[in-house]
């Protein structure tokens, strides 16, 4: 493979070469980005420069010349609410559900998942036989399709499924977790952790590892209890590798959508239903469509995301100065 | 080969300005220090010769040709850096034939270049290993032999041994003195140790924030600080130094005493505010007589030479070089005799040697 | 047991931690392989089987018998109670709660039986045909070796353009770096769902739509391998690029010989990641591609899902066979990634 | 941009040219199939190329998500196949080609009749769009043996409801089944029981509403049946949105009395159940409206073609060759679907492959065409009946979990349906 690469790599730096003595090595930056930018630029930042359009007009059409313009009325339906805090009080009731649910989502699913992944990367880091053979395990459910793991749970844990027959076995009372809002909720939350919690621990791992060992030594000398040198040495000189795991959890967990509407549909009732799925049926999947109104959606979801990215990272980042 | 000149060469981040217009002259074949507290730019200049900083305004003169507009590869130079920056993927031998490939060198011109080197620094039998089997001493090694390989015009070292412990610090010193002798390239070296400066140069630079301070040989430096920064940095232990004024052709200190100095070396203006400089080995206990008073705070004693620390009746720290042996213990009390050919003079308000026919 | 392992822990202190430690590792495989273990078994199970309930672990299938007389195979129940309690004989047909039966050695007699008092005869068998359905039902390679395309090449451009783009917002000072960071993250938060029609708009006006790479190029440029990358290559040293520089390298060259390999790790983890997005990549290939020659092993997988009826058999055993190559290839990098991991320790 | 445009346009038209030596017309056909009528019709066509061999179709088996979700995006930016089998079928109406200048229009109204209304834009257009390869009814299926086990009586004709709730409930008790009713989760099938309780679906001038007497009081029993039991609650509860969910599971596994779903699951239950148990399709159930709103409701799928296509006359005329009574009769026998043509429905269709309690259960539905109430026809016809069925699920499942009163759910459903319609014009 390398001896294939190598000649391509070097044809390349013929011009890139000349580029450089051109544009000098500091602006030589924009040629190193462009292919990216350019990706970017047509199927991430257009679609979303068209996505705003959309939200400013109505109809069912597809083709956007063939929408009328609406001005701000989507937003202003969806913003239409007696309280914020009462979905059945606003006038487009499962988006403000939808949000409900996704923020109690994020706060349960990027918790458990982000404390599991440490106290997995914390074990995977003693001392342990087999390491490999378990850090292997824990990743193995990344490798799983969303929909793979929304079937699988969905056989386990239906009225008729495997977890109630163990139940039944065992003489205890069945339970029919996915009609029960609550557990509903939990199980997708559980899911969630469960198909993404391999790729975090292996990053926190990573973090872990590149602590020198010396640091845990002087604190061994200074008779340092455990809790407290996980808590003055490890967290701080893992802060680096939490940042990015906090965002990029965060950031995944307001995009759950696959795994949990194919595990639950976004039920019982609206129970499950998250921003994601309520954006995707009312946009794609509906009837009719709504574009409009899903697009004002995802934008709106998009601000908040935003700002909360920007709060968190500025948090973060003054912790690690302070 | 070749001589290195800086003209007015200035640098700045926006509106912080760095490097403050340094001019410089660096003969072919000279071993020349850049030395200075932290902070004072030495390695920001260092990385502007080599080419990976931009230079804002002056010029950099490499053979007499002005370099400014040319990248690093373009300016013949080597580089040996503070952290070695080795590449970890590589062997020691990748490590050092990397720079040759780049110069499209031949293969069996490449081979012959690394293995000289790797002789000479008696690295050969590493050649196959990866820079983190080496220990700190090997890895320097492999830092200037990546650099020697290049057969550069100059060589570039930024405190290439901080990182390495005492001993082995005293060895690479030697060492890197007789890879000057044996191939006699121009070298540039930063450090903040003024000691290796003393020991290596054949010219130092003095840099203070941005500024060239002095620059000359070493014993010129030491013998005749331009400047109070310069004389402060330059010697070890550090020159003690004590405020007063002219008063009546001999300096009065703060503390009371009166320092008489031979009038023709120093311009003496009656009244003017002055430092007055002495290096430890200029301060004498004296059983009797008129001197500085001190108050002795510690003693060391290597056997063959003592040094007194002490402190004036204002505080002054004061340190007393004696060779020999000493009986002073701390806690006494101690008169000092100032030895007036070892003092310097400079004016409290420029900082400024006031040796007469001293360069400013 | 406990005595052995604490003595070689060494540490009498810590013992009940090693002990939590174990016990954590061994639920965690059990919840972590448990499912897919189920999944795979299922795969071999008969439509009937995977309906049954209470589900069991292991395939089962009625046991079957022909006899004489009889066109099909006839099966075979142990009767409970009643003259012929104890014996496993054949159902001819059943009526209402009467089922009528024959011994295998007297296929003549008809002996009714009442339905309650008889239990099927089973036996574990691997229902095998639901793989062999699938090569018969349709171009099972082709499937394969457009999702195998797909996942190749847009990975290696993934990989190629991120850790480009990467290389630049990590190791150069230049004007508009925070504006372009700015975008990263701020693409990084519009997941391709929510732009759906967009992108599919934008993808035609290209002329890409059912073409593979159609469902190549769009996601090739992901924020996420952008910041994953960026925020590696910040740990390489920058006086190694200096080194470099010094070496007579150009930037393109410190790009591949230097910043490469040493991201290598980050890469490896980008690359996992890429292949699993891409392979099992649903949403965006159904929209992209409607013609069965340029479908993926997702598409096809999903082609079992009728308006009303799943066919779950084939579904299954699709499912697993399109999981091996994701392992396949995860096992392979995964001693690549610990090892990376390890080596950039070197410091 | 405009340069790759090319390219890749020459690409495109340098496969085609190699896909299309051999043949001058290659006709795309994208179908999703629950059992084998997919590739039933494609054997029928590749009949139609034998006969004709300058044209091919290529048949693009897709996920059934694909053509209710990306074929309509499809169509409308152009790059829709040529032909589908499509079950949206008034909202899809502006793309069909008007088959009417290629084929025999008398053969196709006297042989399809009603059904053809259903692809129209409205009582106005004469055109003809598609052919209605699968013909559904819904309605219910009993498990024969647990009211054997039970030895209750199964209600007879011009049963309600009520009646078949209370026996059912009985049964269940007698028995141990788990569940005495369920129904498939969709507004199509909730439909079959509105109806029965007076529903209308359009007021007087023929604008859609959900909200009239008889669906108000049907929607109340069922959130009443599902919340104390009578119902298998985990169907309508146990998901969100609109997403379909059946109880086919529940019934082969003889846990549930009586199920009603449509006249599709007969292939399944025949396969699966076996010898299990003995099942049966009963009458359409009635309801307070009196006997005259006893009625299922029709469904199904059929093919179209597109306007988009390059070779409409190509497009009809494998359409045409599809109607014909010999090849429709095939489709049918094998694919195990009722017929909507008159002539194969009246000469009688022997399935192939049919166990005999299928072909008496299909038999059973067939019967019931006949008889279904014009509302039902109205109601499948109705462009936006997507919507309406959509917004049934999802706020009648609300009311069920209890997120929303019975009246707020009614009152949502009527908003939800002002909003579809405007947005739908």
């Amino acid at each position: 493979m390398l001896k294939l690469i190598t000649p391509l790599m070097q044809i390349v730096d013929v011009p890139m070469r000349a580029l450089q003595r051109l544009l000098g090595p500091r602006r030589l930056a924009w040629a190193f980005l462009a292919p990216n930018l350019i990706l970017f630029g047509l199927f991430a930042f257009l679609p979303v420069l068209v996505n705003i359009a959309y939200a400013l007009t109505g109809s069912d059409q597809i083709l956007l010349r063939d929408r009328p313009f609406v001005g701000v009325r989507n937003f202003t339906d969806l913003s239409q609410c007696a309280s914020y805090l009462d979905a059945n009080s606003c006038k487009i009731d499962v988006f403000w559900r939808a949000v409900h649910n996704t923020a109690w989502f994020i706060v349960l699913q990027v918790g458990f998942m982000v404390g599991f992944s440490l106290l997995t990367a914390l074990i995977l880091n003693r001392k342990i036989v087999a390491r490999g053979f378990f850090r292997a395990v824990f990743f193995f459910p990344v490798l799983l399709s969303p929909v793979v793991v929304a079937l699988i749970w969905k056989w386990i844990l239906q009225d008729q499924g495997a977890l109630n027959a163990v139940l039944e076995h065992f003489g205890y009372p069945t339970v029919n977790w996915l009609l029960n809002p609550s557990w509903a909720f939990g199980w997708a939350v559980f899911l969630s952790c469960w198909a993404h919690m391999g790729f975090y621990t292996l990053i926190l791992l990573a973090g872990l590892q590149a602590i020198p060992r010396d640091v845990y030594e002087a604190a061994q000398m200074d008779a340092a209890s455990p809790w407290r040198v996980f808590h003055r040495i490890t967290l701080p000189l893992l802060m680096p590798t939490m940042v990015v795991v906090l965002v990029l959890a965060l950031i995944k967990g307001v995009q759950t959508f696959d795994e949990v509407y194919a595990f639950t549909g976004g039920g019982p009732g609206s129970a499950t239903t998250l921003v994601i799925q309520y954006i995707y049926q009312t946009g794609f999947a509906g009837a009719p469509r709504l574009f409009g109104l899903a697009s004002a959606a995802s934008i709106m979801v998009a601000l908040v995301l935003v700002v909360l990215t920007a709060v968190q990272l500025w948090i973060t980042r003054r912790n690690a100065n302070g | 080969m070749a001589d290195l000149e800086l003209r007015g060469v200035t640098k700045a981040y926006g509106a912080a300005e760095v490097i403050k217009g340094v001019d410089l002259q660096v003969a072919e074949g000279e071993f020349c220090v850049f030395v200075g507290p932290s902070g004072c730019g030495k390695s920001t200049l260092l990385r502007m010769i080599s080419g990976l900083e931009p230079i804002t305004g002056g010029e950099v003169r490499i053979g007499g040709e002005v370099v400014n507009r040319r990248g690093p590869a373009e300016r013949g130079l080597a580089m040996v850096f503070q952290s070695y920056a080795l590449y970890p993927h590589m062997t020691v031998r990748q490590n050092l034939s990397f720079g040759l490939e780049n110069l499209r060198a031949t293969k069996a011109d490449i081979e012959t270049r690394v293995t000289e080197a790797a002789q000479m620094l008696q690295i050969d039998k590493l050649l196959d290993r990866r820079p983190k089997d080496l220990s700190g001493g090997q890895r320097q090694r492999v830092a200037i032999g990546r650099a020697v390989v290049r057969e550069p015009r100059i060589f570039l070292f930024d405190e290439p041994l901080s990182n390495l412990d005492a001993e082995l610090r005293v060895e690479m010193r030697g060492e890197i003195s007789r890879l000057h002798r044996r191939i006699g390239n121009t070298m540039i070296y930063v450090t903040h140790d003024q000691v290796e400066a003393m020991t290596m140069a054949d010219k130092i630079a003095v840099l203070r924030d941005g500024r060239l301070e002095q620059f000359g040989r070493p014993l010129d430096l030491y013998n005749a600080p331009a400047n109070a920064f310069v004389a402060g940095f330059i010697g070890s232990p550090r020159m003690n130094f004590f405020t007063g004024r002219i008063a009546g052709g001999a300096v009065r200190l703060t503390t009371g005493e009166t320092v008489a100095l031979p009038g023709d070396t120093f311009d003496m203006a009656e009244g003017a505010e002055v430092t007055l400089g002495i290096r430890p080995n200029g301060l004498h206990p004296v059983d009797s007589g008129s001197g500085l008073s001190v108050t002795v705070t510690g003693v060391e004693r290597l056997g063959g030479e003592s040094y007194i620390y002490g402190s004036t009746q204002d505080g002054t720290a004061v340190t007393v070089h004696s060779p020999g042996q000493t009986a002073i213990e701390p806690g006494g009390a101690v008169t000092l005799a100032i030895d007036p050919a070892e003092a310097h003079l400079f004016s409290a308000k420029t900082s400024k040697s006031l040796r007469k026919g001293a360069a400013s | 047991m406990a005595n052995f392992i604490t003595r070689t822990r060494g540490r009498q202190r810590l013992h009940w931690t090693d002990w939590a430690s174990y016990a954590y590792l061994g639920f965690g495989v059990l919840l972590m392989f448990g499912p897919v273990l189920w999944l795979v078994l299922s795969s071999f199970k008969t439509e009937t089987e995977l309906q049954h309930y209470p589900p069991r672990l292991l395939p089962y299938v009625q046991q079957t018998v022909t006899l004489p007389g009889y066109d099909d195979p006839l099966l075979v129940f142990h009767v409970t109670q009643g003259p012929l309690a104890g014996q496993d004989v054949a159902q001819v047909r059943r009526i209402g709660l009467v089922s009528q039966m024959v011994r295998p050695d007297d296929p003549t007699t008809i002996v009714k039986v009442p339905i309650a008092d008889r239990e099927p005869v089973e036996h574990v068998a691997l229902a095998t045909s639901n793989y062999q359905k699938l090569f018969q039902r349709f171009n099972f390679l082709r499937f394969l070796w457009n999702s195998t395309f797909i996942t190749v090449v847009a990975t290696a451009i993934t990989l190629l353009v991120n850790s480009m783009a990467a290389f630049a917002l990590s190791k150069y000072e230049f004007r508009g770096r925070g504006t372009v960071m700015a975008m990263v993250i701020g693409t990084l938060m519009i997941p391709q769902t929510v732009v759906l029609v967009p992108l599919f708009l934008i993808t035609r006006d290209f002329g890409l739509i059912n073409t593979l790479w159609g469902v190549i190029i769009p996601g090739a440029a992901t924020p996420t391998g952008v910041f994953l990358l960026r925020q590696y290559m910040l740990t390489i040293p920058d006086e190694i690029l200096d080194a470099a520089r010094m070496d007579n390298a150009s930037e393109w060259k410190i790009y591949w010989r230097i910043i490469l390999p040493l991201s290598a790790p980050a890469i490896a983890v980008l690359a996992i990641l890429s292949i699993m997005w891409r392979w099992n990549d649903f949403l965006w290939p159904l929209i992209a591609l409607s013609q069965t020659e340029n479908f993926t092993l997702q598409l096809a997988l999903n082609s079992f899902r009728g308006e009303f009826t799943t066919d779950w058999a084939s579904l299954l055993a699709m499912t697993v066979l399109t999981l091996v190559p994701v392992v396949a290839v995860f096992a392979f990098l995964q001693k690549y990634i610990a090892t990376g991991i390890a080596s950039t320790g070197g410091k | 941009m405009t340069q790759m445009r090319l390219i890749l346009a020459g690409a495109a038209t340098a496969a085609l040219l190699a896909a299309t030596s051999a043949s001058a017309v290659e006709l795309r056909f994208e179908c999703a199939q629950d059992g084998n009528e997919c590739d039933t019709m494609n054997a029928i066509f590749q009949k139609y190329t034998a006969a004709h061999p300058d044209v091919t179709v290529k048949m693009d088996l897709v996920p059934y998500k694909a053509i209710l979700e990306n074929l309509p995006v499809d169509l409308a930016a152009g790059t829709g196949p040529d032909l589908a089998k499509v079950t949206d079928l008034g909202g899809l109406h502006k793309y069909y080609l008007d088959l009417t200048p290629y084929v025999n229009k008398d053969y196709w109204e006297k042989s399809f009749g009603k059904t053809l209304d259903w692809y129209r834009a409205g009582a106005a257009d004469p055109g003809i769009y598609g052919i209605q390869t699968q013909l559904t009814i819904t309605g219910g299926f009993i498990n024969k043996t647990l009211f054997d086990q039970a030895k209750i009586a199964v209600p007879g004709p011009g049963a309600t409801w009520d009646d078949w709730a209370k026996a059912t409930v009985a049964v269940a008790k007698a028995t141990g089944a788990k569940y005495p009713m369920a129904m498939d989760r969709t507004g199509h099938r909730f439909a079959g029981m509105a109806m029965p309780y007076g529903a209308t679906y359009f007021d007087d001038k023929g604008n859609p509403e959900l909200s009239d007497p008889g669906f108000a009081a049907a929607a109340k029993q069922f959130v009443a049946w599902n919340q104390d039991g009578t119902m298998d609650k985990d169907v309508w509860a146990g998901s969100g949105g609109a997403t379909y969910a059946d109880a086919s599971k529940e019934f082969i596994n003889g846990d549930l009395v009586m199920y009603y779903s449509g006249s599709w699951q007969v292939q399944k239950f025949a396969s699966q159940i076996n010898t299990a148990f003995d099942w049966e399709v009963i009458p359409a159930p009635c309801g307070p409206a009196g006997a005259g709103h006893c009625s299922g409701m029709p469904g199904g799928s059929g093919v179209v073609g597109f306007k988009t296509t390059q070779h409409p006359k190509e497009v009809a005329a494998l359409l045409d060759f599809l109607a014909q009574q010999d090849n429709y009769t095939t489709l049918e026998a094998k694919s195990l679907n009722i017929p909507a043509h008159t002539g194969v429905a009246a000469a009688g269709v022997t399935y192939e492959g049919a166990t005999p309690e299928a072909a008496k259960a299909l038999n059973a539905f067939s019967a019931q065409v006949p008889t279904l109430s014009p509302v039902a026809y109205a109601y499948q016809g109705y462009k936006n009946n997507r919507a309406m069925f959509n917004i049934t699920v999802t706020r009648l499942t609300q009311a069920i979990v209890g997120e929303l009163s019975m009246d707020d759910a009614l009152a949502r459903m009527a908003d939800d349906l002002k909003q579809a319609v405007a947005a739908a014009n």
